[in-house]
């Protein structure tokens, strides 16, 4: 429906790429993530254990593509999420009165106070380890940015001689979405939906960074990041590879989104 | 509004921040006479009874009697002490010319001051078997007890009964400033993060050589490596095993590992329907390759410990257990199927219909317990036990234990809080099914018996006697699984000399250390 | 008379696509040149090419010869401002936003000639108050009008003491009674120079005078003595430029006004207030079916809000509004868009939009095809978006889809204003033509009397 | 701007309101008894028992039901008082007014670096064009794509351990600052200098730009005249956007670098269930955030006055 530039292709290919990885992984290793060999701990890459082993002796390639499919299946859980809410609440808002966009403008400010990464912080506490918490706090702090988007690009459409004319015409409020909002609004939903893809990466990162949110064995971007650190001068290539993988997932995310946010 | 000013605006903006910045680079204590000390633990308050452990180490607070390496107790704010033929009363002699840092001279009714706070507040103190404090003159304080207990020395040696200065206490004995006794003084309280002490002249012992000492909570284990590697701290404790290897090669600095007296220990629920057979729990003893944690996790080879107390506390270690010990009990396949658990087709313990699950705790603020936790977790997976991991908050194990909740608890417990470890071992399974960091759901009347009589045994043989029966017990139950034994990592600057570990975690013996004159 | 500016074969090249067929031309002293012709006839690049300034990727042949001298790109760009200056089309977007009027004038005394700051603001006042903009120097260029924008402009390209003006479409956008300000203005300019002046609208070019190109698609098609030329045409395309003029308009004839019509709505003391101001008071009149009203005023007061106060889009501040045709549905209340790709959905096919209406009143199919015919419309636009086809073609689009519905009443705002005139008079012909033989009556708002002159039976002046 | 400032002030008091709720409900609803919370903050991790939380239940009156505690933070909160903190008895205000000085010194040297960086480099992009524009925007995606910890991580070991320029982590002296607000101003500037790039470029395109060069002015004169403050407009608007992320980025940087700020007092806070510390600090936040785009609006509202009237 949209036409892609080149380099959302890029980012497209990047992204099905890591997810072929991660499914593949996921399918045909032998071992598990918690699978220990505490007498093979960090080797470097080899025919046995493709990306080497942690310091646990566990297979850092079983480990790569359940974290990678970590992410991914959160961020998307999370994008769709978010951008649904915000999407439905932000036309509402335009199009339900002033009431409704008055009570809708008092929480938006509230949560727009509040840094996201603190309010998942705060809902991780609550349920440590839970996804759903997870899931809900990510959503919770991104549906925000598509309801104001979504509100001020449906403000101007609902203004626009355009659909004036189709409401003249008789057309009734389904149709009016369907042709005039939607189209107005799909591209910055979309854009903003690969940005969000690649915060719910970052954040559930930073989280596993501050220990809150993510236990072990759990294989996670962030986590592995901080479990690998103390090892960058004795085996660097395991403390690259998450880290790798979260800058190319981000970018992806970003050459995705094509526009600049 | 003229469009020029802008961007001058701007530029003398910026000049007036980056001129502010200048300012607030201050003076006194710099990196060339101070020590800078970095470690994992905050710290809120001045209360003794609450982070007295920083102010004890940071050598600004001192007890009346102090502990040795081995620890027995030695004198400190008490020159000498005295025991009832009964046992009850206990007459201390104070040190004379000992001043507080606030000038005032440290007397009998300071100390009995003190102690009579503590004795309100969170601690050993309150719950010892005291029926008064009292001053007998100007340089004595007696104590009297309501029956005999061998253990007050090495209560009265911890650091939540420090000694400090009258005035150093508001209306409601909250302290307001610490005016303590020891070689160094308060020169800046920051909380959570930085306290700077300052070198006290009027010291009575050996006087410190170096100015200033700093003390900064690095609560990131990697960022406390970095800061060792950097030369930004001298002394760094709590390394992350993981990061000795890189740090053995620096040659800035030299990584010294202390055993302590705490050891890293599974805390079991004897109730629970897994766990209540002796069996269950010796088999996941078995389970676990402690070797291998030590050394692959841990990264100290030889650390592994069988028995909860480590050979420093000779009354409480056995001598004829070795590793292979508890495998004469069967292997851990076989002690479960005698509990009727067998594999299913994953490979996992099913009993009637029932899977081998457990849930594991423990806390991130020691960065080995993380490590060895999931460790255990893939050893017990080997023999067909799930176990969820929890990371959570060090409060989570007291909770658990009294609610019943918990499951598994790993946790690295201090044997060496009170200087004898007969006071650990009584909270832990004195009685009521054991403590909060003790056993749990288990209880032997044989070994609460035996401990209750130790804590009134002065006889050194008849002690050791019945603290070597208390540890057979305590090996053959398995109400406390342990896994090794702790070896603390700490890393000192080569400019530093004079660096010695209190095994006992009581001072940083800062007025030994001196700068190597380049 | 010196010769300021001479340009020899000069054509501009988009890679190997010509946008701008080779011309020559001499802009004498004290002879003002124009060019006329349509958007899109490539004679804005001319004077870009001239100055200078063409776009990036474009490329010029020929010779252009400045004063005399050949020069290169850099010398000409010397003259900035001192010799030669050019005026752009649109005032609002080439003043600086953020800057207020007097600013912009005395930035040039000041940078330009040298002048010390407090002189240079004594001279932008002097020059502001010449222009009659005392007192609106202190304004920023979004609370001026086109007209006094379009002067601001002027004011400021002229400080630094160029004497050849370009000025390309200088009267764009700008109501008839601002128009011939500026170009008295331009002339006084100019008047120790020369003046080049690219303009589509043709009363603009006989009020300048002097030398007139006549251009069609990047080609020259005509060139002579402006007065002359105007009079009597030679080229068809020249005579057809002229015809689309409103004033020029006789071949739309009001159609009869049928005395037996009934009243469709009355207005009652009508008072219509926006943000606070007061447009009009006690406006009364009555519009019968099939009946074309127009209503002209100055811009800002008032007439689109008017319509849309009829179709009860805005609501009235006082008075009564009275609809009478009592079996007419809302749909058939109808309104035709000033803009008219802003009035479709871009998102689908033109013929989609078609269908779907089609599809909602459930509208004979066999009707479109003989009405697109009576509006010229090919088939093939049904295919496109309406970003795809010409705004001459959506507006007629427009007036199909309106038609389909049996509109009783249509309100058209100013539905020609964005279009090049031969176009607008094809599309307002054909508006009133249909409308009145579906006896819809139709609101024509426009900001030039002519054309609500030659097409409407009753006009509401505000 | 009268209307403007009313209706910041009324966003100030939902947002306080709000906040201070919010944060009370999650830390209600937070598992485990807060008693023993408190007291392993209190007394140290390996001193915390039952005995020591029963201490700290009966001396903070944790019993009381969540109405009752609530009804008494919100009279004390229109006294202005944040109540005292549960782990360390001292006033929330001053643990809050100390973190705050930090963190606001780190967000502002921090910001202040991120245009210094940003600025001359998004208008070099904007001026120069290809290739310098490419490979700028390269360098910002992918400093973009990591997360704030990395670049931190990254510039620790190369000028704290490397080159043992700057101390690893702690504060105090000048030299403690820098790379903690390197590492924010970086992030930051990977950001913004594309605003400033599409900014100018869009600005160097517009009609008065090129009008202004026309009539006569130089190219720097017009770059000063109608440049700079034109180009200002949506990069000081995007700052304003950008507080968010600074302060989440604050959040990550203190943890890294032990800065003793506001964000990581607040992660601290939540750790040990030290409710009062964890209302005032979001509080302060919110606060803190609603105020600083209150400042971003005036600033735009001088620079750009076409919006007073909207």
């Amino acid at each position: 429906m949209m036409k892609m530039k080149k380099s959302q292709w890029v980012g497209l290919a990047i992204l099905l790429a890591l997810l072929a990885f991660s499914l593949g992984g996921m399918a045909f290793s032998p071992y598990s993530i918690s699978q220990q060999d505490l007498n093979a701990i960090m080797e470097s890459p080899s025919a046995i254990h493709w990306l080497g082993t942690d310091h646990f002796g566990r297979s850092m390639f079983t480990r790569m593509a359940h974290a990678v499919g970590l992410s991914f299946g959160l961020s998307l859980l999370c994008m769709f999420t978010s951008s649904l809410v915000g999407t439905a609440f932000g036309v509402w808002s335009v199009w339900g009165g002033k009431k409704v966009d008055v009570a809708m403008g008092i929480v938006v400010n509230i949560l727009l106070a509040l840094p996201g990464l603190v309010v998942v912080l705060l809902f991780a506490a609550i349920a440590p380890g839970s996804f759903l918490v997870l899931y809900l706090a990510i959503s919770l702090v991104q549906w925000v940015e598509y309801f104001r988007v979504v509100r001020a690009v449906t403000q101007g459409v609902i203004q626009s001689p355009a659909r004036q004319s189709s409401r003249m015409m008789g057309f009734g409020r389904w149709y009016q979405f369907k042709r005039h909002i939607w189209p107005a609004i799909s591209p910055s939903v979309f854009t903003l939906a690969a940005f969000g893809g690649a915060n719910a990466i970052l954040t559930m990162a930073s989280l596993g960074f501050v220990y809150v949110g993510i236990q072990p064995p759990l294989a996670e971007l962030g986590l592995m990041t901080v479990e690998l650190f103390p090892y960058y001068s004795e085996a660097p290539w395991l403390l690259a590879q998450p880290l790798v993988v979260i800058a190319l997932m981000v970018f992806a995310f970003h050459l995705l989104a094509g526009k600049r946010a | 509004m003229k469009v020029m000013p802008f961007y001058k605006r701007i530029l003398f903006c910026s000049s007036i921040l980056f001129g502010l910045l200048a300012v607030t680079a201050c003076s006194g204590p710099t990196s060339s006479n101070t020590v800078s000390i970095s470690a994992a633990f905050e710290f809120t308050s001045l209360d003794p009874s609450k982070n007295g452990y920083i102010f004890s180490r940071m050598q600004v607070v001192e007890t009346l009697l102090d502990v040795n390496e081995k620890g027995l107790l030695i004198p400190a704010l008490a020159k000498d002490w005295q025991v009832s033929e009964d046992a009850r009363t206990w007459t201390f002699d104070l040190r004379d010319d000992v001043y507080f840092h606030d000038g005032t001279l440290m007397n009998a009714e300071a100390v009995v001051n003190s102690l009579l706070i503590a004795q309100t507040k969170h601690g050993a103190l309150r719950n010892a078997p005291i029926n008064s404090i009292s001053a007998a003159g100007d340089s004595s304080v007696v104590i009297s007890l309501s029956r005999p207990y061998t253990l007050l020395g090495a209560v009265l040696a911890n650091y939540a009964n420090g000694i400090l200065s009258p005035a150093a206490y508001g209306n409601d004995e909250e302290v307001l400033a610490l005016s303590g006794t020891g070689p160094y003084k308060v020169f800046q309280f920051a909380p959570p993060h930085k306290l700077v002490v300052e070198k006290f002249d009027d010291y009575w012992g050996k006087k410190a050589s170096i100015p200033f000492a700093s003390y900064l909570t690095g609560h990131r284990a990697e960022s406390r490596v970095l800061q060792a590697k950097s030369g930004q701290a001298d002394i760094v404790f709590g390394l992350d095993p993981a990061s000795l290897p890189s740090l053995q090669r620096m040659d800035i600095l030299t990584v010294s590992s202390n055993s302590i007296p705490r050891t890293i220990v599974l805390k079991l629920n004897s109730g629970h329907r897994f766990l209540n057979d002796v069996r269950a729990r010796q088999a996941l003893s078995l389970a676990i390759d402690r070797k291998g944690i030590a050394k692959g996790v841990l990264r100290i080879p030889g650390s592994e410990a069988e028995q909860i107390l480590p050979a420093s506390m000779s009354n409480w270690h056995l001598d004829n257990v070795t590793s292979e010990t508890e495998s004469e009990v069967g292997t851990p396949e076989s002690l479960l199927s005698s509990l009727g658990w067998n594999k299913n087709a994953n490979g996992m313990l099913e009993r009637e219909g029932e899977l081998f699950e457990l849930t594991l705790i423990t806390y991130a603020d020691r960065p080995e317990l993380t490590a060895v936790a999931t460790a255990i977790q893939a050893q017990w997976q080997a023999i067909g036990v799930t176990t969820k991991v929890e990371i959570t908050n060090s409060s989570a194990i007291a909770m658990g234990h009294q609610d019943g909740s918990l499951e598994v608890a790993l946790i690295a417990r201090n044997y060496g809080f009170i200087a004898d470890p007969l006071g650990v071992m009584l909270s832990d399974f004195g009685s009521n099914g054991g403590g909060d960091w003790g056993a749990m759901n288990w209880n032997n009347s044989a070994l609460s018996a035996d401990l209750m009589t130790l804590e009134q045994t002065s006889d050194p043989v008849s002690y050791k006697e019945i603290a070597q029966r208390s540890a057979q017990i305590l090996f053959n139950q398995r109400p406390m699984i342990p896994v090794s034994s702790y070896v603390q990592q700490t890393s000192v600057n080569n400019r530093i000399k004079g660096f010695r570990y209190d095994p006992f975690e009581r001072s940083f013996y800062l007025n030994e250390m001196e700068f190597v004159k380049p | 008379m010196s010769v300021l500016l001479k340009l020899t074969n000069v054509a501009v090249y988009v890679g190997d696509t010509c946008l701008l067929e080779p011309m020559s031309l001499e802009l004498k002293q004290g002879e003002p040149l124009t060019i006329l012709g349509q958007t899109g006839s490539g004679k804005s690049l001319l004077a870009q090419a001239i100055m200078g300034l063409l776009p990036d990727g474009l490329t010029v042949s020929g010779e252009i010869e400045t004063f005399g001298k050949v020069m290169t790109i850099e010398e000409r760009q010397a003259l900035w401002g001192r010799e030669m200056v050019m005026l752009p089309q649109e005032p609002w977007h080439s003043l600086d936003p953020l800057m207020k009027g007097v600013d912009q004038v005395k930035e040039v005394y000041r940078f330009v000639r040298g002048n010390s700051a407090e002189m240079s603001l004594a001279m932008a006042e002097d020059d502001l108050g010449q222009v009659g903009l005392v007192g609106n120097g202190h304004k920023r260029p979004d609370e001026l009008s086109g007209g006094m924008a379009q002067r601001l402009a002027i004011t400021a390209a002229t400080a630094g003491g160029a004497h050849v003006i370009l000025a390309d479409e200088p009267t764009k956008g700008l109501d008839v009674s601002r128009r011939d300000g500026i170009v008295q203005l331009l002339q006084a300019r100019s008047n120790l120079g020369s003046l080049l002046t690219i303009t589509h609208d043709v009363s603009v070019a006989r009020q300048l005078g002097g030398l007139l190109l006549v251009m069609k698609e990047g080609c020259l098609v005509e060139k002579g003595e402006a007065a002359n030329l105007l009079d009597s045409p030679q080229d068809p395309y020249t005579r057809e430029l002229i015809a689309a003029e409103p004033s020029a308009w006789s071949d739309i004839a009001p159609p009869i006004r049928r005395a037996s019509s009934h009243d469709l709505l009355v207005a009652d003391k009508l008072t219509l207030e926006r943000g606070g101001r007061v447009l009009f008071e006690g406006l009364s009149f009555t519009i019968k079916q099939g009946e074309v009203v127009g209503i002209v005023g100055d811009s800002g007061c008032g007439k689109s809000s008017l319509g849309d106060a009829l179709l009860n889009l805005l609501p009235v501040s006082a008075g009564k509004l009275t609809r009478f045709h009592k079996n007419a549905k809302p749909y058939q209340w109808l309104k035709l868009y000033q803009d008219p790709p802003s009035a479709f959905s871009s998102s689908v096919s033109l013929g989609q939009l078609l269908d779907d209406l089609v599809l909602l009143h459930d509208i004979d199919k066999a009707r479109i095809a003989p009405l697109m015919t009576k509006l010229k419309l090919p088939a093939g636009i049904l295919e496109r978006n309406c970003l795809s086809v010409s705004g001459g073609e959506l507006q007629r689009f427009a007036i199909l889809r309106a038609l389909l519905l049996d509109p009783v009443f249509l309100f058209a705002d100013e539905p020609t204003s964005r279009l090049d005139p031969i176009t607008a008079k094809e599309v307002t012909q054909l508006l009133v033509e249909l409308a009145t033989e579906a006896n819809c009556a139709v609101l024509l708002v426009s900001h030039d009397p002519d054309l609500i002159q030659r097409t409407c039976h009753q006009v509401i002046a505000l | 701007m009268k209307a403007m400032l009313l209706e910041r002030l009324l966003q100030l008091i939902t947002v306080v309101w709000g906040v201070g709720t919010l944060t009370f409900i999650l830390m209600r609803s937070l598992p485990g008894d807060m008693a023993y919370r408190i007291a392993a903050s209190r007394y140290g991790q390996d001193n915390v028992n039952s005995e020591a939380a029963a201490l700290v239940r009966e001396e903070l009156q944790l019993d009381q039901s969540p109405w009752v505690a609530y009804w008494h933070w919100l009279t004390d909160l229109l006294q202005f008082k944040l109540g005292d903190s549960l782990v360390s008895g001292l006033p929330v205000m001053d643990s809050v007014q100390h973190m705050l000085g930090h963190s606001l010194l780190l967000a502002l040297s921090g910001l202040m670096l991120s245009v210094l960086i940003a600025v001359p480099l998004g208008l070099l992009s904007a001026w120069r064009g290809n290739p310098l524009d490419s490979v700028l925007m390269g360098l910002s995606s992918a400093i973009r794509a990591m997360p704030v910890f990395v670049v931190g991580v990254l510039l620790l070991l190369f000028f704290a351990l490397h080159w043992g320029l700057f101390p690893v982590a702690g504060f105090g002296t000048p030299a403690h600052l820098v790379l903690p607000a390197l590492t924010l101003a970086i992030s930051l500037a990977a950001v913004s200098n594309r605003v400033v790039r599409d900014s100018a470029k869009h600005t160097f395109q517009a009609a008065f730009y090129r009008f202004s060069r026309v009539k006569g002015l130089s190219e720097w004169q017009t770059f000063r005249q109608h440049g700079v403050r034109n180009i200002a407009v949506p990069v000081v608007a995007f700052f304003g956007i950008q507080l968010v992320s600074m302060i989440e980025g604050i959040v990550m940087i203190e943890s890294l670098f032990s800065w003793p700020g506001i964000g990581h007092g607040l992660a601290h806070a939540i750790f040990a269930r030290d409710i009062p510390v964890i209302q005032g600090s979001a509080l302060v936040m919110g606060v803190l955030f609603v105020l600083l785009n209150t400042l971003v609006d005036i600033i735009c509202l001088w620079i750009d006055p076409r919006g007073a009237k909207a």
